[in-house]
Formats: C-alpha cells, structure tokens, sequence
C-alpha cells in the first residue's frame, strides 16, 4: 500500500475561485492510501515545493498527488520535486484541475465535486504506480539540417561553430532558397544578395558542413539521438567534385528555352544550368526532363565543352544512410499559386504578377536587369497597383486561399512601393490593404515612409476585380474610408501572394513523426515554451516552416534551434522515457499482432526456454520490447490479446483503477 | 394419492402459486429449463434441463456478504435474508438424488447456512421420467426413475397427473391444493410407474455399473494408465460441472463496487487451470490431472467421505453437451481394462 | 415535504490522447470554454491506448457515455496511433449497436492542440447527446448502483 | 454423406506410419452412441483400430496442435476438412504452430452432423445412418425418422464457406473451391432490427450463458498462453457471470479479440451447451470488415496481416460506421 500525500493548488484565484480546495482536500484525504492531503496558494512556488518535501519527509510518503494544473505545464515540476526530496519521480500524478475543471465550470459545487473526482482517480492511479527508471541511450553527435535557406544556413552554421559536424540537405541544385531570389530587405534596404552569399560561402567553407544539395530526405528511423536517415542524391549527371563552375556547357546547351525558375519563369534558362552566379555548390546541373542527351541520347554537347570532364550521363540516384543525433527542419514556404485568383487575372495578364516575381524584376541580376519593365511589352510601367492579402486572411476562400496573416506582405509592399517611387519617380504607386501590420522594429517608420516622403497612395480596401484592356489593366476598387469606388487603368499589378509551408513537409513531417497544424505547418512543442522544438524528441523546427516569417525572425530561431541542438549534441547519453511497453513474458503468445502494429519497429521475438510449473521446460516465442526505441504510444497493448503487453506509466489497471474512481 | 387431469394443470399450478413461487420446466431456446410459472406458462416435456435444479440451491453465483466503505471507514453487511418459500415442479429422479448429494457437502458440519435456508423453504416436486433417454443412466447409481424420491411424487399418464406427498412439507402443500385435485387410489400410478421401467431396462446405458469403484478404491484407479488417453482431448471447459447437477465446487471472489466490495461465491470448475490455485501455485497441473480430480471425486472420493454414495446420478447431462464427447460413461469403461499402456 | 428534483445529469468519460486532444482540453480551460462538469477526462499517451475494455468497464461502472478523443488522422505524434483507434472503435462501435446498445453513448472526436473550440463543443454536444438518452440501462452492472 | 470412408483415412494413417512420414496421428474414437465420437490421438498402428470416421466428425482439431506441434517427436497427422485448414494457416501465420512438423491431409466435407442439432431434432437416439443425402434415425420412443442431411446439419455447414483446402500436404479426393454461402443473411438480418428488437435477441441469448468457456476453449484463435478472463491481473478475470454485465463483457470482449482472426469454423455454436449462435457475433466483425475494408478471410494464407492490425488513411470513421443500413 502507498502512502500518499495530496497536494490541492489554489493557483491563486483561478482553481480557488471556482473549486472549493479545502473541500477538495478534506475529500482526498479519506480516500485509500492517502496519509496526508493539504493545499496551498502556489504549489509550483518554491514555497509550494517546499510544503511537498517536508511531507515527504515527515509522512514517509511515497506516492503524490497534486491537484493544479494540466500536467503538461508542471508535471515536470512536481516530479522533480519528488525526485529531489528521494522519491521516484514517476510516482507523481497530477490532477488537472484548472484547465480541466475550474476554468471550464462556473459552479462552485459542480467544480468542487469533479476536481474531488479527478483527484480520486489520480489517487487510484498513484495506488498502482511503481518507480519507474528512465533507460539511457548514447548520442550521435551529428546533425541534420533540412532545407538549405536562410533558416538552414544559419542554424548549420551556428551547429558547427560549437564544433558538431552538420549536414544540410537541399532538393534545389543550390542552397540559399527565397532569401537568394529577394532584391532588396526591409526595414533597413540592404541587398539580400550581399548578406546572403557570403554566409552560403561560409557553409561551403566551413569543415564541419556538407551540403548534400540536389537531394532529398527520403526514410527516418530511430528516435533522438539515434536517427538513421537515408538521403536520395538525386543525379545531377555532373560530377560535382570535379565540376569547375565555369559555366561553359550553359552556354553551349542547345536546349534554350526552358523556363527559369530562379526568376519565376520570367527568363529562360538551359538545359544544362547553374541556378544563379553565387551558387553553392557552384556546379552545373543537367535537368533531366529536358536534355536531349538523356531523352534520346542524341546531343552530348555539354559533355564535349566540359575541359574538366564532370558530365556523367550515366549517373544514378544515389542513397545513403547517415547517423544523426538531431534533426532540425527548415523546409520554407512558397507563395500559393495564383491560378485559381481568377479576379485579378493573374492568369489572363502577363501584367499582373506576383511580389516574388516583382523581386526579379528589380534585382539587378533578374530577368531584365533590374529595370522596371512589364512584363508583357517591355515597356515601363507609370501606374502600378499593389493587392495586399491575397489568400491571406481569407476565411471565406479557404479552397483557395489561407485564413493565416502571411505577416511578411504588409512589410515587402511597403517596400516595393518606396523602391519603386524612389528609382521612377514618374510613377503613381498604389496599395490596397485590409490592415497595414507592422509589429517589428523600425517597420512602423518604414512604412510611413513610404506614405509620408514617398508619396505611396494607401488604400484601405480590397480589389474587386482586375481585367486587362488593351495595354491597360483596370481595376476596380473600393476605398473603405472614403466609401466610394475607384477605377484605376493600372500598367502593373502586383499580388502580395500569402505564403505556404512548402509541399515536401508533409511527407516529411511523416516521416519524422512530428506534428503539423492544419495547414502544414510544424508544431512546436509549445507555442510559448518551447516555440523551435518540435513535439518529436530531437526533430526542431527553423523558419517559416513553423510559421509565416521574416528574415531577422528566421534568423532567430535559426539560432534557437541551432543552440537547443548544441545542447542535446553536448550530452553523451539521453535520458529516455521510462513509459514503454513492457511485454510479461509468461503471457505472451508470441503471435505477432503487438509487432505489426509498432510505429517504431520496436519490437522483436526470442524463443525463449522457460520452466513450467511441473518442472517441465518449454521453448516459446515471446515478445522484446528495445525501450529505446519504444516511444510509449501503446498501440501494441491494445493489440495483444492476452494483456501481457503492458505500458508503464499507462498500465491497464492503473486506467482501470482511474475509470473505477470516476465512475464510482 | 391425489390426481388431477393433465388438461387441469394451469389450475393445479395456480393453485400452488397462491402460496409460494412455482418454478416448472420450460421448453425455449437451446432447450428446457427451469422458469417461474405465470399464466400460460407450458411444463416441458423433455426428458430434463439443460442447466439442473441445483441453481435452486446452489446458485452460480450468490452474494455472501457486503463491505461499505466510507472514507477509511468499513461496514461489514450481513446479505443474507430469509427464503420466501418456492415449489420446484417436475424435478427428475435423478435431480432429486442430487439434492442429498448437495445436502451432505452443505448440511453436514460447518452447515452452509445460505444453502439451508434455500433448502428449508424449497419443496420438491418430482416427476417420473415417462420418456427417459438413451443418455440416462441413473439405475447405475440405483436411482429408480420410475419412482422418484421427493416431497411430492408425480405421475403423468397421457390424461392425469397423480400426485403423492412422502413429506411433511409435501403433505403441506398437497393439502392446499385440495381445491383442485381429487383424490384416487394409491395404486392408481402404478400401471404408469410399471411402463417407465419396461422403458428402463431397454436404456442402452442399461447394462453400466459401477462396482468397480467406491470409496475404497483410490490405489486401484489414482494411476490407471488410462487417464493420459482418456484426458487427452479435454478443452478444460467447465461444461461438464456446470450442467452437472452434483458438482458442487465453488470460488470465492471479491468485487468491487462503486462503494465497497461485494464478496460473492461462484460456481468453479475443477476442468479449469485456475481451480484451487494458492500462493504455491496449483495441485494439479496438468489437464490430465485436474480430469482424474472430477471423475475420482465422483467415483470414489466422494463415496469415502460418503458412506459409499456415488457422487454422479445418472442424469446424462454431461454426455449430452460435453464438447469434445467425453464423459463419465467412457470414463467408467475404460478405467480398470488395464490394456491402455500410453505414457 | 421537500422533493428534490435533481436534473439527471449524465456520466462521461473522455480519453484524451496527451499530445492533441489532452492538450485541446486544455487550450478550452484557457480560453475559458465552459462544458458540462458530467465530462471527465482520463489522459492516456495516445487514442491507440483505449482498450475496448476500458470502454465496457466505464460503462458497467455506471458511465452514461464515452468519448474517445485523438489527433486527426495522419496527424497523431506517433504517426500512425489514430489509424488503429480508427478501426478498432469502428468496430467496436458497430459491435454494440449490433448488440442493441444505443450507438449514441460511444463517440470518437478528432481534436487537435489548437482546436479547444471544438473539443468544449464536442463535449457539450455529447453531454446533451447522452443526457437526452438518460441512463445507460443496457450495458450496466446492477452490483455497480449504489 | 461423408464420400472419404474409415478406411481410406486408416490406411493413409498406417502408410504414413510405416514409412516413417509421422509418428502420430489426430483422428477420432468411437463413443457410446452414433453421435458421441471424441478426438484422439493414435500412436501406432495398432491403436488405429479404434479409429472411427464418419458424419459427426466435425470437431475441427487443428486446435490440439498448438500443444501437440510443440512436443518431442516427428509429425503428426492430422485429416483435416477444408475449414480446418484456415484454422491451421492462421494458427501458423501467429506462430501458435509449428507447420514443420504437421502432415496435413486434406479430406473432402460434405458437411458434418452434430449430436447437439440432432438432438434438438430427434429425443432419444439410438442409432443414425446416412444413406446419400438422407438421414435415418433410430429413436427410442418413435420408431425410425428420416431427415433430409440439410435439416440436420449445423449453421456453419449449411452455410459452408469453402470446401477448398488452403493448406495441406495432401490431399484426398478433389479440391473443392471457395462457395459463396449465405453465411451473413443472419446477420443482416439481425442488422434490419431496430436497436431495441435487437437488444431484446441479444438479451434473450446471451442471457442464457453459463461462463463454462466452452466457446472459448474449443475455438482455435483463443490459444493464449492465458486468457485475460483467466488472469486475475487484468482485469477482466471472473469465472461465472454473476450479473448480466458479465456475459456481454465476455463475448463482445472474445469476439473482438478473435477478429480478424477468426476464420469461422462454427465450433463455438457448435460446442454451447445453451445453444448461443456465438458465430453470429464472429460474423458480424467478419462482414463489417469485408465491407469496411476489403474482403478478408482469416487463414486464407499464411502471414496475412488481420483488418485490425492495419490501416488506410482513408479508412471508415467510427461515426460512420454505425451508421450503415440506415
């Protein structure tokens, strides 16, 4: 039998204002096993504590209860608590009588009555608890960066310069992802490309990075600390060990006309390329969807320029399986495409473009080299419309659109107006928005700005519709201040897009086992605590595929990320989670049912010889269970017919014991 | 003797249920067995119940005692009450044997207490086996089918039913049915009582004794090689001892409830490998031997604590729903051949 | 003379896998979303933890209804928990209508951490579900009234 | 009825005996009446003498290998009936049996009488003989019956649903195919009630259960080490209902943990002494999963993994699932 103490919180007003806690705790105290019940203003307050171990001392309790909050903000608390004054800490339980009772009842009496119900059945469980010791696992001091952007290339080389060897996988044939493609960054104006390139230089130079570019995560096995991830290089039919750069064979490619995707179609590029000059790795690519060579075997030019020899037609997809001791991802986003935006004819104008587009076309080394030409006639634009919040916050459009804020657009607009007026100051710029949002240092100036010295026009309003006619476009609009309509015959319109995890995450979020929201984006562990850790242990989160992002934000959690995974990356052993499946070996049939249900391949068989009862021996089958791998979901317990697969920490009798006490 | 006419019996069970609960036979799903008669309620004629009437007594499951808990606080609670008095009706020869079987386990010293108020407030009313079947084999055990023991004895010929109380309670009973009975001589049932026994002496199960074995007998049979060949197939289900109208083992469990524990008792079956189970572990562990317990008690432990008396009554149950068809007639058979030299 | 005509109020219980719905539960406290107090909640690692026993014992123990709640499907923290929950309460589900019980009383939720909304809606659908049946006659333990 | 005699399967048996094939055989023994015969093992030639065959041997005794495949020794042969042989594929597919060391001798079905549903025909038996598709009883007290085979025969075979043997060593006679039965008109019918008719069936059923585990112990998915209503620790243990809770519990508990698995061999209808159509609960998780997700018969080949223990993402919603036939 256990001697239990209960700990009733008051949390201040919040459990005390609605549960009556001395009821609560001159109930718990009748109830079997209890020795001890008390409660107190802040249980997680040192004083609180401390209240915890004395009567861990003086009642030689070795069971606690403590009725507060949900066990998913202090559980960890209370159990170090216990461990600290000499009991197991996994003979804590935690009634959850705040967020589960008193904030959702009203009633004093109703609220009394259940916490004292939950409190029971934490009793009843506690009853049946039993010490538990977490198992250790060593750690491969390595890590995985996926995703070689801003928020990779930041977070590998924060890794590295605390001395842990990282990998970077990137699908594209270079690193520097959207950063590379932006012209200019707000609030401060600099080019994107010269605080980028040198640090893609740094990630090539830096001993402890490879850059496994043009590839592709495609299997993760094992748990923190132990990954097994399999990499898919995909073939890039040039060697990239001996691949110059020069750039000849993207010259000499007969295949001219295929669409650039580093300008967004804007240009075309080879078929044979090098995305842009300050690649990293610096290495020609063949796209194998266009080269002669490799569709028909009928070409070969590249292969003939090439003075160093690095074109291979015959190269395969290549995979490889890494150790990895951490997993950092850092997938992106992507604007959503515009096609179904039938209203502002993006699809019907070559005038009517995105801001992403609106970045290569300003950027010197863009499509038109920098100038400001439409699109459609190359000649240069004297009104311009730009659309803010189109598909963010969008609820009524959901199969079109976001109902998130996509957060950066409000910033790059207003910056894309100031630099148009600046550099053509013959242009009459225009802005539609819902809300301007300019929450971040030095934003809210930038953007009166570009209202106040640069004569943007801001328009609170939506675009209704935009139809090409003749060389115009002519939009219609309504000015929500003002209340009147506004007919504009603009020559560029440009669509602040809203911005998408990139479509590799959810598959990649699968195979990490890491929990994604509704809209793909990755969860963190907690939204306030823990905002870079994903809920799967060793798997941490970096950029915009948490989350709509701009730069020195993605720089941040870069950072974070990169120092929580120096931390697991110091320790040489993990501490796991005592709460696994445990098979009772007398019972197990050894059918392979808990095996087939295993998300972790946790579980293998032994013929095993045991003794029977009649001194007779006997050869079984029977189920192991590698508590290091086994993550504690306890599919398998279900699974098994016979009950001899258990969870500890979850086992059937404590929930029986629980549902018992609720019932009861 | 008293008689009342077969198309009369409504009124006969009327009459009885004016004073007591009448529990009658009933034909339903799967076959008959014992129900509470209400109007309209039609008397099987089966041979017998698939479940016997020993639930009568010895129910499957019974309440024993209660434990209310409040706070730290125990109550212990006394369950028992008394009877209200019942009538089973058309209780064969063989089930009634059965209840002397059962009184001697829970009448004899420590008295079973729940069991003999039971008792005290049943009446039995047997009924002659008309039709016995080729499963029957109560003669082995010297139960006469055609004569039946009980507080009243029934007779039902194709029109009448003649009833003769050989108790007190029977005479009791048979007397506040006056009303609706009529006299008769008392070898009015005789013509009847002489076909059961032509009937009975053509049984195929006729010629089956059990001299063999008794009380005395443990040496003889404890470690007959037959017990290997003969257990082998045994599931260990608790079919046989559970429609057995003698087997009389039970369990004592705790359970529960939403404010303290009900103790109760149940019927347990040696068959199962859990049975008499202790800290040490079981007696008996193997099929094999938890088989030879069931038939040696029949045969000859119980007969030892018993004056001689056989713990089986014929009554075919066993044979009728064993799954695999194994039972205490090829048991009997078999044991003592000496031929089977397996294991 | 004083009747008291206490309002039947049903029993509920919830499992709330810990990483989605446990956590949606949660989120409805912070947002203050009131439900009937006749849910209670029981926290296991995941919805693939429910042991159809479980269900059968809270009902013969006296509960009105059970609930099982979980991540959405393809979202559960380990990857693959809910999918079997899916089928098993499916079945299990099926199982008792089949047997006559009434097929109100057993619901599973896909909950979500940021769905609290939804999961104090769902709980008070449920309690209104399950108090308009009264009381669960066809599945309970008659040692287990009081 | 039956077209394999004793004979041919006596022979078989000494052949294989002799040659050294096996050393044992699973067959079945003559008991007091027509109907009583008992499964038995026989170890030599000499003790095949008493080995019986006929029209009620049907108790599908892939079960005993699960015991018998782990002792000492050289195989075992064992006659098995074309829904024997699921049981014995899925017995090999949960490692319960070592396929090594069975000989399995497929024999051809058509269709096997049991004493229970005789019995609920006919009182006092004293003799039965088939003659083609006819049944003649010789009773005690009515002069000699005679029963179409079909009145007589079990659910399970009335309703057979495959006369193909799925495993076998050899076979005797000809393979049979897979037949399309009418094995789940009971069920639908029992789904076309209303909840409450259907409570009051159910009610009325398992009311009349005695917990003597019969259903449990004969059937060859329940081979548990030990079973959790034997286990004190889990939970579930009890040994007799002692309230009408417990019947439920148990089979809606067995028949889940039988699903998937249960290939529908009949033999716990067959065995209850109260006559509980048992197979009607297995056949109700059987066809929710053909129609759920995809057509499955458990044992049709060995290492098929069970609707239960596998997914889809697309899988049914259990808020749907009950909703079918409304």
């Amino acid at each position: 039998m256990q001697r239990i103490g209960v700990f009733v919180c008051h949390c201040g007003t919040n459990i005390a204002g609605t549960v009556n806690v001395e009821a609560v705790s001159d109930a718990l105290r009748k109830e079997p096993g209890v020795v001890f019940s008390t409660n107190y203003q802040y249980m997680c307050s040192q004083a609180g504590q401390d209240i915890i171990k004395n009567a861990i001392a003086e009642y030689k309790l070795t069971g606690i209860v403590v009725c507060s909050c949900s066990p998913r903000m202090h559980e960890a608390t209370f159990r170090k608590t216990a461990a600290s004054a000499g009991i197991n800490p996994y003979m804590v339980e935690i009634a959850n009588i705040r967020e589960q009772c008193s904030w959702v009842h009203k009633d004093t009496l109703t609220g009394t009555e259940k916490a004292i119900i939950l409190g029971r059945a934490a009793i009843a469980k506690v009853n049946l608890n039993a010490p538990l010791t977490p198992g250790q696992t060593p750690v491969t001091k390595r890590a995985l960066v996926i995703g070689g952007g801003i928020a990779g290339i930041q977070t590998a080389l924060d890794i590295a310069d605390a001395g842990f060897p990282v990998d970077i996988v990137e699908k594209k044939p270079t690193i520097g992802g959207k950063m590379a493609q932006l012209d200019k960054t707000f609030p401060t104006l600099d080019c994107a490309a010269c605080i980028l390139t040198p640090k893609m230089v740094d990630v090539a130079q830096n001993e402890k990075i490879r850059i496994f570019s043009y590839s592709e995560v495609t299997e993760v096995h094992g748990f923190v600390g132990n990954f097994d991830v399999t990499i898919k290089k995909k073939a890039r039919y040039v060697r990239e060990d001996i691949c110059t750069g020069c750039g000849a064979c993207t010259e000499k490619c007969p295949q001219k006309k295929i669409p650039n995707e580093f300008n967004l179609g804007m240009d075309t590029r080879r078929a044979i390329y090098i995305p842009f000059a300050q690649a990293v790795p610096k290495v020609a690519t063949i796209d194998p969807d266009h080269c002669n060579m490799l569709k028909n075997g009928k070409c070969g030019v590249c292969s003939k320029v090439c003075t160093a020899g690095a074109i291979d037609y015959n190269a395969k997809d290549e995979f490889l399986t890494e150790k990895y001791g951490a997993i950092v991802v850092a997938t992106g986003f992507n604007p959503i495409p515009m096609d179904k935006f039938d209203e502002f004819a993006y699809s019907q104008s070559k005038d009517v473009i995105t801001s992403l587009e609106f970045e290569r076309l300003m950027n010197a080394a863009g499509p038109t080299g920098g100038k400001l030409l439409r699109p459609s006639d190359g000649e240069h634009p004297h009104t311009l419309v730009f659309v803010q919040c189109v598909g963010s916050r969008c609820e009524a459009c959901a199969e079109k659109g976001k109902e998130y804020c996509s957060k950066i657009c409000c910033m790059y607009t207003a910056k894309h107006a100031m630099l148009t007026r600046d550099k053509y100051p013959d242009t009459e710029v225009y802005v539609f928005y819902i809300d301007v949002r300019t929450p971040g240092k030095n934003f809210d100036e930038f953007y009166r700005r570009a209202v106040e010295e640069y004569g943007v026009h801001y328009i609170k309003g939506m675009v209704g519709k935009v139809s090409p006619e003749g060389n115009k476009l002519k939009v219609q609009a309504s000015d929500l201040i003002e209340n009147r309509q506004i007919h504009i015959d603009a020559d560029l319109v440009v669509l602040a897009a809203a911005i998408e995890p990139d479509k590799s995450a959810r598959p990649l979020a699968t195979m990490l086992t890491a929990s994604m929201d509704t809209n793909d984006f990755f969860t963190e562990a907690h939204p306030k605590l823990r905002p870079v850790e994903s809920p799967t242990a060793g798997v941490f989160l970096s950029g915009a595929c948490q989350g709509p992002k701009d730069i020195p934000e993605t720089v941040a959690q870069a950072g974070a990320a990169a120092s929580k995974v120096i931390g697991l990356l110091c320790k040489d052993q993990l501490t796991g989670n005592p709460c696994v499946a445990h098979p009772d070996e007398m019972m197990c049939s050894g059918c392979s049912n808990c095996e087939k249900v295993c998300p972790y391949g946790a579980i293998t068989y032994v013929d095993k010889e045991f003794r029977m009862p009649d001194r007779t021996t006997k050869v079984r089958r029977v189920a192991q269970v590698n508590e290091a791998v086994c993550q504690g979901c306890g599919c398998c317990t279900v699974a098994c017919m016979s009950g001899a697969m258990d969870l500890k920490g979850f086992k059937n009798e404590q929930i029986f014991a629980e549902v018992d006490a609720i019932c009861r | 003797m008293r008689k009342i006419a077969k198309s009369a019996l409504d009124s006969l069970f009327a009459a009885m249920s004016e004073s007591k609960k009448v529990y009658l036979p009933v034909d339903g799903e799967g076959g008959a067995r014992y129900q509470l008669w209400t109007e309209g309620t039609v008397l099987s004629e089966a041979v017998n119940t698939v479940r016997s009437a020993k639930d009568f007594f010895f129910p499957q499951t019974e309440n024993l005692v209660e434990f209310k808990m409040e706070g730290k606080k125990l109550d212990v609670i006394d369950v028992r009450r008394e009877t209200e008095d019942f009538v089973i009706f058309g209780v064969r020869a063989c089930d009634v044997r059965s209840f002397d079987i059962l009184d001697r386990v829970f009448l004899g010293a420590p008295v079973d207490t729940y069991y003999k108020n039971r008792r005290e407030h049943g009446v039995i009313v047997s009924l002659a086996c008309n039709k016995p079947a080729e499963t029957c084999f109560c003669q082995t055990f010297g139960i006469d089918a055609s004569a039946p023991a009980g507080d009243i004895v029934c007779h039902m010929t194709d029109d009448t039913l003649f009833l003769d109380a050989k108790t007190e309670k029977g005479e009791k009973l048979l007397a506040t049915l006056e009303g609706v009975t009529e006299p008769c001589a008392d070898s009015a049932a005789d013509e009847q009582k002489a076909l059961i026994r032509s009937r009975l002496d053509k049984l195929p199960l006729k010629g089956l004794t059990a001299d063999k074995f008794g009380g005395d007998k443990t040496k003889e049979f404890f470690n007959d090689p037959a017990w290997a060949s003969l257990s082998e197939s045994c599931l260990g289900c608790g079919t046989c001892t559970f429609v057995c109208p003698t087997c009389q083992c039970y369990d004592i469990k705790d359970f529960k409830t939403a404010d303290g524990v009900r103790r109760f008792r149940c019927w347990d079956s040696c068959m199962y490998s859990e049975f008499t189970k202790m800290s040490a572990g079981q007696p008996r562990l193997t099929q094999k031997e938890r088989f030879r317990q069931r038939f040696m008690h029949k045969l000859v432990y119980y007969p030892a604590n018993n004056e001689g008396i056989f713990g089986c009554v014929g009554c075919g149950r066993c044979l009728a729903k064993c799954p695999i068809q194994m039972n205490i007639v090829k048991v009997m058979k078999k044991l003592g051949e000496g031929g089977d030299k397996n294991d | 003379m004083s009747v008291t005509n206490e309002e039947y109020r049903p029993l509920i219980v919830a499992f709330c896998c810990n990483w989605c719905s446990y956590a949606g539960a949660d989120l409805a406290g912070n947002n203050r979303l009131a439900y009937p107090a006749d849910v209670k909640i029981i926290r296991v690692p995941c919805s693939c933890r429910v042991n159809p026993a479980f269900i059968l014992r809270a009902f013969q123990r006296g509960a009105d209804g059970v609930i099982i709640c979980g991540c959405h499907p393809g979202d559960c923290h380990y990857t693959s928990g809910n999918y079997y929950t899916r089928r098993r309460m499916a079945l299990l589900f099926s199982m008792l209508d089949y047997l006559g019980i009434e097929k109100e009383r057993t619901r599973v939720e896909w909950v979500s951490a940021a769905e609290g909304a939804k999961f104090a809606a769902t709980m008070n659908d449920f309690c209104k579900t399950v108090a308009a049946l009264g009381e669960n006659k066809r599945l309970e333990d008659l040692r287990c009234k009081k | 009825m039956q077209k394999v005699t004793r004979d041919i399967l006596v022979n078989k048996a000494k052949e294989l005996l002799a040659n050294g094939t096996v050393d044992r055989v699973y067959g079945w023994k003559k008991g007091e009446f027509a109907y009583d015969v008992t499964p038995a093992l026989f170890k030599s030639e000499k003790e095949l003498d008493e080995f019986v065959f006929g029209d009620f041997c049907g108790a599908n005794v892939s079960k005993y290998l699960v015991a018998e495949s782990k002792k000492a020794g050289g195989k075992i042969l064992v006659f098995l009936k074309p829904c024997d042989t699921y049981s014995l594929n899925q017995l090999t597919t949960e490692h319960r049996v070592d396929r090594e060391k069975i000989y399995a001798v497929g024999i051809p079905c058509e269709g096997m009488l049991t004493g229970s549903a005789l019995k609920d025909k006919v009182d006092s038996v004293l003799s039965v003989e088939t003659e083609g598709d006819t049944v003649k009883v010789e009773t005690l007290y009515d002069g000699v019956k005679t029963f179409p085979a079909s009145d007589l025969l079990p659910d399970r075979c009335r309703n057979c649903k495959s006369k193909k043997h799925v495993t076998y060593d050899e076979l005797i006679g000809e393979d049979g195919e897979v037949l399309d039965s009418g094995r789940f008109d009971e069920v639908e019918k029992l789904e076309k009630m209303t909840p409450d008719e259907r409570f009051a069936f159910w009610q009325g059923e398992l009311s009349r259960c005695i917990r003597c585990n019969a259903c449990r112990d004969v059937c060859p998915a329940c081979t548990c080490e030990k079973c959790v209503f034997d286990n004190p620790k889990s939970g579930l243990e009890n040994k007799a209902a002692a309230d009408s809770f417990e019947e439920k519990m148990f089979h809606i508990i067995r028949a889940f943990h039988v699903a998937g698995r249960c290939t529908d061999c009949g033999e716990c209808s067959r065995v209850c002494p109260q006559h509980i159509p048992l197979h009607l609960l297995n056949r109700k998780f059987i066809k929710d999963m053909n129609t759920f997700y995809g057509e499955y018969q458990a044992g049709e080949v060995v290492g098929n993994r069970p609707p239960v223990v596998n997914y889809t993402k697309e899988d049914i919603e259990p808020s749907e699932a009950v909703k079918r036939g409304e």
